[in-house]
């Protein structure tokens, strides 16, 4: 078993090295999301959830609680906890369908709601379990097996922007931020702060991160890290979007 | 499998031989069951245990780090990347495919399947993908293939091939039809004789 | 924290059903309820959200009932004694969630007042919902549905519910309808430990004390596996847990049987209706007996085997076409005695059309 | 056998008959007796007749709604055309006397059909808010389930609140049900 080197403390070593593909993205956002839960201490108050989908393949990764549920409802499953069991830390993990097309009536309403719990949502703009279909994400005229002649916007409508719906629809206190594969330390650092904003019980906080899935885009590293550097920024703007306002220092 | 199980008996062959599981078009069709069994015949077999996948059940299209860097393997290498134009891109993936001048490309053309199943759907199911090296006749009705059937699908790949300047490098029949057909398949392809796995190779 | 006590001791009340599934919440301890409206059960929600404050309980209002029932399940993780109450399109929608419970054995409690349906149908009453409630979802019905005929019924059941899901981590349903959701009638509601009934407690599945990795493994739970045989065997287990529990919480209600030539069959509200009419015939003389499971799932099978023991002819009746009676047809499958039907989707069956219609088979 | 005596009261909304209902149910079950009520409801409740039905017994009660009433009440034009389908051969039949053009549709076969003048008792000697009130105290006493002290309890019950803050409302409404009462005792007497 080779063991990587920097692994969070957090991560569960007997799982590792993890399945997901070479060159996808998932594993720089869970590492992200490990040095933060390390940086806060907080390993032994997460609920971690996971979606089906990729994201699924996480369930066993980290020595914290963790349920997979369905996909698309790991929001209400996480809401759930947190609203019976306050002290605990409560992360939804999931893809892009699982955020913004079955689950996207969860992902509203837990935002207008202001569910002190983190959503993590990992867009890699197509289905990627289930054998690149066209996602909500999907940029246009791109091909995916649902969409072989490339995404017509005309039938199909315009990428979804995730962050900024979020971050239209909720109070202050929320936090809301887009991140991307491409900027690690920069990737951390926005889940960091989402993680402290539940902690501090400000509000929602919710992350998208730009990810990859060169398995199913069909494309070697050098075009798999172009592509998230280059293209997918041209529809998904990077930074954070939402930031409480009073701080708590 | 056939193929990577014959090259592993022939001595002009560089050894070992690698046979990879690189469909992600389809992955109900795998490897991962016969795994242990190709291994056992000699063969370095690089796909997922089924047991170590997790929820991903008859669609789960997820590669292996060893995948990637295949070719960097010495000895021979034969890669299943599936079908079609998602398949033919998969090779994107792989460290090394496009600048390697060893690398044959093989299309698997089967008169059978109704996307290829006429002269003109062949044709224009062969113009999508990336480069192709040579074609194999694979025509093939399953319990129900005739020599006719095979002899058919033979004359209609030949004509693809002429079209497109690609060579006819063999034509596959199943074992049971070596008495019928010989060495040849009439057209002067030679016959590469299979066994068939498939039937109990679900994922 | 001394809790207190909603109920002290007994009292005779007269109310609504859904009133009643509230106080019985509050009479087992349940922490918290989450909730989507839809008819006939809305009211369980109104009186939890006036009542739950008192007694330092929660209620979270969903966006559905897919919602309503996994936040349910994530309460219920936590360790917190959850419920939540739907009805019609909303059971249908909580058959997701309920799968989930029943792939990794959440004790949820749920009410379910049915409605007419298919669809949205009526918002007033029906037993259409026995098929659905008994064995939706894609698995195997690995849960406890209590159908109830009263509301001394639905107070005492919904708080077996909790103590009957928290002790063999089945998801439980209280199963009544809109007749009994809207209805006013009196039955006694009282502390469960005044009677010496002992509520099991609940445990949190996820959260539980100490750093995971280090002092104890991390709760990593799925409902998903790799492969056929895995899940085969976790199936195989959770049947064998079904099968042991069953003898133990099986209930039925039957008077009369011994020498009946006619058994009335009904479950739920129509039981009612069945016991007036057993009661009038019998006081003239015609030997006709009552039987009424009250589990669902698990279905009193032996009982009902024993009580047909001798009896010339089965009636049944039920506000659907043949739910109940597939249940019960597969119960008693060998048993030969001739079954008489009164189907009425979605409608009320009253004692005069029972006794008129039993009168045409002696 | 223990009689179940049923009762289907129905109206416009905004004529109280579920309070009625509410009253006479609540005081039933006060008074020791198994009582039970359901109002009709759905998506008729909004803008449809109202109409609820009561059963009060010494014993267990069956189904929650029923066939055919012992007294069947009917206070609107469209009550009355409604609640045919609930009168048979025992059936009291009594509607709102000021109701117009609905004699074509009272029915036939009733033991009896009674028309009570409620609401012009209510106007003219009362007030026009106790109408529902009288329509309790003839209920009760067509059917003799319960005494006027029991509907009294119950009205205290329901109301105590406003009646301590005005006495004469308490007054006004023992009136009202001694009223109900007095009018249909004339009413059954008279052939």
């Amino acid at each position: 078993m080779t063991v990587e080197l920097n692994m969070p403390k957090s991560w569960r070593q007997e799982t590792k090295p993890h399945k997901f593909c070479p060159g996808c993205g998932h594993g720089l956002v869970l590492k992200g999301l490990g040095q933060a839960i390390d940086e806060l201490g907080i390993q032994d108050k997460v609920v971690f959830g996971c979606d089906i989908g990729c994201s699924l393949l996480s369930w066993d990764f980290f020595n914290c609680d963790s349920v997979q549920t369905h996909h698309g409802r790991t929001g209400p499953v996480i809401t759930g906890i947190k609203r019976a069991r306050p002290d605990r830390i409560g992360i939804a993990y999931m893809g892009d369908g699982g955020g913004y097309a079955i689950g996207a009536q969860h992902l509203v309403n837990a935002a207008m709601r202001n569910e002190r719990i983190t959503v993590i949502v990992v867009n890699n703009v197509n289905y990627g379990m289930t054998g690149g279909q066209m996602a909500p994400t999907t940029l246009p005229g791109m091909k995916t097996e649902t969409s072989p002649y490339g995404r017509d916007i005309e039938t199909t409508g315009y990428p979804m922007q995730g962050p900024e719906m979020v971050a239209a629809i909720v109070r202050e206190g929320a936090y809301v931020a887009r991140g991307s594969m491409a900027n690690v330390r920069q990737l951390k650092t926005f889940i960091k702060r989402a993680l402290e904003n539940q902690i501090a019980g400000n509000g929602f906080s919710f992350v998208e991160i730009l990810s990859s899935c060169p398995t199913n885009w069909s494309m070697n590293a050098k075009d798999t890290w172009n592509f998230v550097e280059q293209e997918m920024p041209k529809f998904f703007k990077v930074g954070e979007l939402k930031v409480p306002t009073k701080k708590e220092e | 499998m056939n193929r990577a199980l014959d090259l592993l008996h022939r001595s002009d062959v560089q050894k070992p031989i690698t046979l990879v599981d690189l469909d992600t078009v389809e992955p109900v069709y795998t490897l991962r069951p016969l795994r242990k069994e190709l291994t056992v015949l000699g063969l370095d077999v690089v796909a997922w245990e089924t047991s170590e996948t997790m929820g991903l059940g008859e669609a789960g299209s997820v590669i292996r780090p060893d995948m990637r860097w295949v070719l960097k393997r010495p000895g021979s290498i034969v890669l299943d990347i599936g079908y079609g134009v998602k398949g033919s891109k998969t090779l994107n993936i792989i460290e090394g495919a496009g600048e390697d001048p060893e690398l044959m490309i093989l299309l698997v053309l089967n008169l059978g399947r109704p996307l290829t199943g006429t002269y003109e759907d062949m044709l224009e199911y062969a113009r999508e993908l990336g480069p192709v090296h040579g074609l194999i006749n694979n025509s093939h009705l399953g319990e129900d293939t005739s020599l006719s059937f095979i002899q058919e699908g033979a004359l209609v790949v030949s004509k693809v091939g002429k079209v497109l300047h690609i060579p006819v490098v063999a034509t596959a029949a199943e074992e049971r039809f070596r008495g019928e057909l010989g060495l040849s398949d009439g057209l002067g392809h030679p016959v590469r004789y299979l066994k068939r796995f498939m039937p109990h190779a679900f994922w | 924290m001394a809790e207190i006590k909603p109920i002290v001791g007994e009292k005779r009340a007269f109310m609504t059903g859904n009133e009643v599934c509230t106080w019985a919440a509050l009479a087992a301890q349940a922490d918290i309820m989450y909730g989507y409206p839809i008819t006939p059960q809305n009211e369980v929600m109104h009186y939890w959200t006036r009542l739950a404050p008192k007694y330092d309980k929660k209620f979270l209002q969903t966006e559905d009932e897919l919602s309503a029932g996994f936040t349910t399940l994530g309460g219920v993780l936590s360790g917190a004694k959850a419920f939540t109450a739907t009805g019609g399109p909303g059971n249908v929608l909580m058959q997701e969630p309920i799968s989930m419970a029943e792939a990794m054995r959440i004790p949820t409690v749920m009410v379910i007042q049915q409605r007419g349906g298919p669809s949205t149908a009526t918002v007033i009453y029906s037993q259409q919902e026995v098929n659905l409630t008994t064995f939706g979802g894609n698995g195997e019905g690995h849960r406890i549905v209590y159908s109830t005929a009263t509301h001394q019924d639905l107070f005492d059941y919904t708080i077996k519910a909790f103590n009957v899901a928290w002790k063999y981590r089945f998801p439980t349903f209280v199963l009544g309808d809109g007749y009994q959701a809207k209805m006013r009638e009196s039955l006694t509601i009282y502390d469960p430990e005044s009677r010496g009934i002992k509520m099991t407690s609940s445990e949190p599945l996820i959260g539980q004390p100490g750093m995971p990795g280090v002092d104890r493994d991390p709760s990593l739970l799925r409902n998903t596996y790799n492969t056929e045989e895995e899940l085969y065997v976790v199936i195989k287990q959770f049947q064998k847990d079904y099968d042991e529990m069953t003898p133990q919480i099986i209930e039925h209600e039957e008077f009369d049987c011994e020498d009946a030539d006619v058994i009335v069959l009904t479950h739920g509200v129509v039981s009612r209706s069945a016991k007036m009419a057993v009661r009038e015939l019998r006081a003239e003389g015609l030997k006709v007996g009552y039987f009424r499971p009250i589990t669902l799932r698990p279905f009193p099978t032996v009982a009902l085997k024993k009580a047909l023991n001798g009896t010339k002819r089965i009636f049944l009746a039920e506000s659907a076409e043949g739910q109940f009676y597939r249940l019960v047809t597969q119960s008693i499958y060998g048993q030969t005695v001739p079954i008489d039907t009164l189907f009425k989707p979605g409608v009320g069956i009253t004692s005069e059309e029972m006794v008129e219609k039993l009168r045409t088979i002696f | 056998m223990a009689k179940v005596i049923k009762i289907a009261l129905a109206g416009e909304g905004g004529q109280g008959v579920q309070s009625v209902a509410q009253i006479m149910t609540n005081a039933a079950n006060e008074a020791g007796k198994e009582a039970l009520y359901i109002p009709n409801f759905g998506v008729e409740q909004r803008g449809g007749v109202s109409i609820a039905f009561c059963q009060i017994s010494d014993e267990q009660i069956g189904a929650p709604k029923f066939e055919k009433g012992d007294i069947v009440i009917a206070l609107s034009g469209r009550a009355v055309i409604r609640c045919q389908q609930y009168v048979g051969p025992e059936t009291i039949f009594v509607y709102e006397s000021s109701i117009e053009g609905v004699d074509k549709f009272l029915p036939q076969n009733a033991k009896r059909v009674l028309a009570i003048p409620a609401l012009k008792t209510a106007n003219d000697e009362l007030h026009p808010r106790v109408f529902n009130v009288i329509i309790l105290g003839a209920t009760l006493k067509a059917t003799g389930i319960l005494s006027l002290e029991d509907a009294r309890k119950a009205l205290e019950l329901k109301l105590g609140y406003k009646f301590e803050q005005n006495p004469k409302l308490r007054e006004l409404n023992f009136r009202a049900l001694e009223r109900g009462a007095e009018i249909i005792e004339e009413l059954l007497a008279s052939k």
